[in-house]
């Protein structure tokens, strides 16, 4: 070897179909049926529409904080598109339209985002986790899920989300390094929308891209435009193959922007331009689907209004189910459910402890 | 002086240590511009600049140890971690290197860092933004583990923290963060750590707490008192470890009868080292067994049934009642 | 029924479950080839392949929560983890998931993984291999704590851990490894997770213990009755969490006083909840108040004064009669 | 961008230098002065030497388990050759040489391997960290220290060691991504000797080399042949120079092989083969640098014979001094010093009840 510079065995590329002006690369456009690319737009609408009534009842208190997912839509549906009922999704917090592509109910979340265990029900079949607080923790039950899927010769896929902060954490480094290592199928989807909260992708990382971030793993990377929904879906289903093809894990990351705040409780005027947001705002990757659907055809402007109608329906059926679900009483007692199969005694005397003073409270109030 | 919030009181002990010493530093996530989720270091970065008030990528492991190198070259690093539910990332960094340093070297390298968290139930947040895992700290031995409870001794505890040569965990409440104004002086203030004080004088019986435990707990007393004539002693540990057991053996002689309120769940819990150490240190004043009233031993509840889950006024008069009649 | 160590006993287990429940997987560093730097792993790879059992690369919190996500999918993943001093890189993991999942999504997923980790001082090991540190789990709800005392209960629990639906954190002293053999039958046993169970039977003082103080503590139980002829009732809790109080309060009912055992420092320990909960439950019995024999608060020394850190037949006899004496 | 590869801006880098035949480059061949190649030798011979004695002594019960570096001398000492006393080393287990090269004592060291806290005290102007058990974590103390080395202005560096196995650790993944963001003066120097304990490379890793991780980073990095001495002080002291020079941290992977037990209590048949092992004692860096010394004039064999009687002559003082000291009396009590500043008072407490449980003792070996 004497001295010579090593070009490692990169797999890396960069890809976009249709850019923010409408410009369509016919050559990468994916062939999807029309039907599917209707449900997509349905989907990604009413997350959109979703988001805003979440923003608006947490405006008002009656639900409390939650990160909305406004701009991200186009980088996680894209991918979670190519999930079967039978393939796990392990999201973190910030992938609504995924999850309402997956089936998840408007009333749970509804119910769940007002404080409501009950909003956070699965049944035991669910292939879809739920929502992982803890920044990246939730790469490495991907793992083992994937594992699992393989030691079980099933031809099942896992595929996980996360942002751009979260790369930094050792969980996503133990992640990818034991994905790679045990060639496990499982695809890695990084929304990266450039902040971790308050922390621009700068402060986060040196390196200009985050999907080069495979070549520490021997796995490959693509970095996608997040806000172009083909894109991502191209990129999504390449990796989906790969993995169901026993070619193990893929890394990659769609470049997105959060065009509203981090969570209910955060202020992004604090350490971001108006003009920054109103750039990316012109990239919507709503807008720039319909406009695509439009051109295409498939979706007329007609439709469109008969659409949102519907979802708007849809969204205030589900908040008058849920408000109505929430104005029952609610037994205080649940918070000792389902800590074990089995209730210890200990635990056990102080779930009587409380409804000891429950009744106490009751009676009182009876009696006063 | 100026009435002052907590966070307010947190943000004066911050922006006075670091005008004072230029070894001090602030770092954390979004610590910087944004001024932390709860707004403690607001303004600093204006002031001090980046190199003082030093926004981290996301990595709490990292946060700690980096803080720990930084403290054993000299400087004083008071890290911020967004919410004590993730400050468990960096728990090896703490136990495995920040506790051991000085033991390690035989004095000879000492690790005088500051991490901070907001810890805590009652402000309507997601899962993991509610716990009380304090008990996880103070049996860590090298580890100092304080929790004020109001805007006075919340700035006088964190400029002691600042300048203990030790490595000490700060959780703030975030119950408390708003919730009331105190008077808290633009000059020095500090508060020796391992001492706890009497919040409020009684005779019959001694009510031991800390953080946001203590409006509550006060509260019940007064109850006590209003209603039955009972007249609690209320104790404010102020530091968790190392544990002030004299001032709360003393409270005992003059009492005969003790309980502990805290929101973190009661098994294994710092009020079972509050019970072991009076059963220890002052058996034989007992009159009645030494009550528990705190969080169950669940996951703290989606806020909604937070305040079924956190002891609140009535349930510690109505079992410090029961006590008192039991005898 | 063969004579075994605990080493020896730890492996039936796991081989015979992996050969009853192709769900069983055993994780973790060296667990392959070389059968686990304690040889507790020996064999199985010969046996069941490496699909089986899977050597890891070096990262604790992958190793804990990549066997969440296994478990989530239904199998049993059983991850050791080479010493408990390096089981703080997986707590996040643990406390934020594991402990969690079956709450969170109210009973649809659930974590049926087992945890094993050598812990404990007394082998003349270096720094981080001698911590006893099962407080910090045993104070997380959603989480069971096992610590076994010898071979034949070592192998029954570990079968019960690797079959109970939830996760279990089940610590190996290593001091017991081999320290002597057992008979322990080739038949299934199991034994119930969260049972004590009284080690040796008396009237006059109750000693609490488990895990590798097991043995002084029958030995200076020994010593009582033979110098003293004080009739010493040893109960070795065999389960940390959930406690086991009943028996424990059954024994205090006999025999009036007690005192506990362990080797993890005193504050904030295991001893402290044992106290709190004889204080709630047995208070009416307690003829003098509860001892501690335990490490101190200060980190484990380097073994040339690990038999002074260490709570020894001596000192747990010796506390015991001036205990018995000072009444 | 429609789809293209892209490679990412690498400096990245293998090196040799003298070879495992002795065949040298010597373009690239370093100047060092004769003085301080002799000097290297020593510290090298002595680390050697050291080394068995401790393994011996292990052997015969005269000190406890220790983690033997036959095979890695070079690897390290190559790099720490660089540093300045003002520098600091932030060591992980297995840099016996490295410490000695910054005069560690061989009788601290004895004391401290036969389980005695004194043998790990330091002064309080040490800039060498003590041994960092917890594999990877004291990555994490480097950066804090190169970043207030930064902040005060100072020329200092630091340099901190590790395996490939640590390389697997989230600390590792956390370090190296906050280093490059600070772009802090710090060089992370790889020991790569294929095996952590038992778990060869290419179970910890897909990627054939460990130093393209530092493309996750943003960071420059190179592979060298860390028999070499040579190759390895080229590569760091490029590193140093960067990092001196305000130009970030580096990556150095040093391939080579632990020619011994993991740790005493570790029995390698388990798990490699005798012909890897035989292959590897050939590729010795001990006489590959004798050799270099020798062609090159620098060293005599009669010297040698020399070195060797001075070096044996001073492990056995050690050796007689550390066991005349640890046959003294040494205080039980010891390990409540230096836990805090200042003794809290339950602590003073415990204290008094060892010191008085050994007055008993004391009494009663008397009396008896
Ligand atoms: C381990 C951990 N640390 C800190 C937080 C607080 N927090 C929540 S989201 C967030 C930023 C996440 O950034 P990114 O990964 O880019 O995702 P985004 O929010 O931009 O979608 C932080 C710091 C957390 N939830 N978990
Ligand atoms: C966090 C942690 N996990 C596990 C161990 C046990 N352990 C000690 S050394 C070692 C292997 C280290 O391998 P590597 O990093 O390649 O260094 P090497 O021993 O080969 O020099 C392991 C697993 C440890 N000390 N720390
Ligand atoms: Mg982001
Ligand atoms: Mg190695």
């Amino acid at each position: 070897m004497p001295r010579k510079s090593i070009t490692p065995d990169t797999d890396l590329e960069q890809m976009s179909i249709l850019d923010a002006d409408g410009a369509l690369d016919t050559d990468l456009e994916p062939d999807i049926a029309a039907e599917t690319l209707l449900e997509l737009h349905h989907t990604m609408l009413l997350a959109r529409r979703f988001d805003e009534r979440l923003l608006n009842l947490q405006r008002q208190g009656r639900i409390g904080t939650f990160p909305p997912c406004k701009g991200h839509e186009a980088a996680h549906l894209g991918a979670a598109a190519h999930l079967r009922p039978t393939d796990w999704m392990v999201p973190s917090f910030r992938e609504l339209a995924a999850l309402l592509w997956r089936g998840a109910s408007l009333e749970q979340m509804l119910v769940f985002n007002n404080g409501f265990n009950e909003g956070g029900a699965l049944p035991p079949d669910a292939r879809t986790l739920p929502m992982a607080v803890p920044v990246g923790s939730q790469m490495l039950h991907a793992v083992g899920l994937a594992w699992a899927a393989q030691y079980r010769r099933t031809d099942e896929v896992v595929m996980t989300f996360f942002g751009d902060g979260a790369t930094s954490e050792g969980d996503f480094h133990e992640a990818m390094n034991f994905a790679a290592v045990y060639q496990v199928p499982l695809v890695f989807v990084c929304q990266n929308n450039h902040w971790a909260i308050s922390i621009p992708l700068h402060k986060q990382t040196r390196t200009p891209t985050l999907a080069q971030k495979a070549l520490a793993y021997g796995m490959p990377g693509m970095q996608v435009d997040g806000n172009d929904l083909l894109s991502v879906y191209v990129a999504a289903g390449e990796a989906m193959a790969r993995a169901r093809g026993g070619g193990g894990p893929t890394l990659i990351e769609c470049v997105t922007y959060r065009l509203i705040m981090h969570t209910t409780a955060d202020d992004p005027t604090k350490y971001r331009s108006e003009e920054e947001v109103k750039a990316w705002l012109a990239r919507d990757p709503l807008p720039r689907f319909q406009n695509y659907l439009k051109n295409k055809g498939v979706l007329a402007d007609a439709d469109l209004s008969a659409i949102e109608a519907d979802i708007e329906n849809r969204i205030q059926a589900a908040v008058t189910r849920a408000e109505a679900r929430m104005a029952q009483p609610h037994d205080p007692l649940l918070m000792f459910e389902h800590l074990h199969a089995e209730r210890p005694a200990e635990l056990e005397r102080q779930r009587r402890e409380l409804a000891d003073e429950l009744d106490v409270a009751a009676k009182g109030a009876t009696d006063g | 002086m100026a009435k002052r919030t907590m966070v307010q009181a947190l943000n004066l002990a911050l922006r006075q240590e670091m005008a004072k010493d230029d070894r001090v530093i602030v770092m954390g996530e979004d610590v910087g511009l944004d001024g932390g989720v709860f707004r403690v270091t607001d303004g600093l970065v204006a002031q001090f600049g980046e190199q003082r008030v030093l926004d981290t990528p996301l990595a709490e492991s990292a946060i700690a140890g980096m803080a720990i190198g930084m403290a054993i070259y000299g400087l004083r690093p008071v890290c911020e971690i967004q919410f004590s539910g993730f400050a468990y990332h960096s728990f090896h960094q703490l136990e495995n290197h920040a506790a051991r340093m000085r033991w390690r070297t035989q004095g000879g390298l000492h690790v005088p860092m500051v991490l901070r968290a907001p810890y805590g139930a009652g402000v309507r947040a997601l899962e993991h933004h509610s716990e009380s895992r304090e008990a996880y700290w103070a049996h860590t031995p090298g580890l100092k583990m304080v929790i004020p409870s109001g805007p006075r001794n919340a700035r006088a505890l964190l400029v002691s923290a600042i300048r203990d040569p030790d490595p000490v965990i700060f959780y703030e409440a975030k119950a408390l963060y708003r919730a009331f104004r105190e008077e808290v002086p633009d000059e020095e203030e500090t508060l020796p750590i391992g001492q706890a004080r009497v919040a409020r004088e009684g005779r019959d019986v001694t009510l031991i707490t800390y953080g946001a435990m203590l409006p509550p707990t006060l509260e019940a007393a007064e109850r006590l008192h209003a209603e039955e004539g009972i007249e609690a002693e209320v104790i404010d540990l102020l530091t968790i470890s190392p544990l002030d057991d004299q001032t709360l053996a003393d409270s005992l002689a003059k009492t005969g009868r003790a309980a502990v309120v805290h929101e973190a769940q009661r098994s294994f819990g710092v009020g079972a080292e509050v019970v072991a150490r009076l059963m220890e240190r002052a058996f034989y004043s007992l009159e009645a067994p030494i009550a528990r009233i705190t969080g169950f031993d669940t996951i703290v509840p989606y806020f909604s049934r937070e305040k079924h889950y956190l002891p609140h006024a009535d349930r510690i008069a109505g079992r410090v009642k029961d006590m008192i009649k039991a005898v």
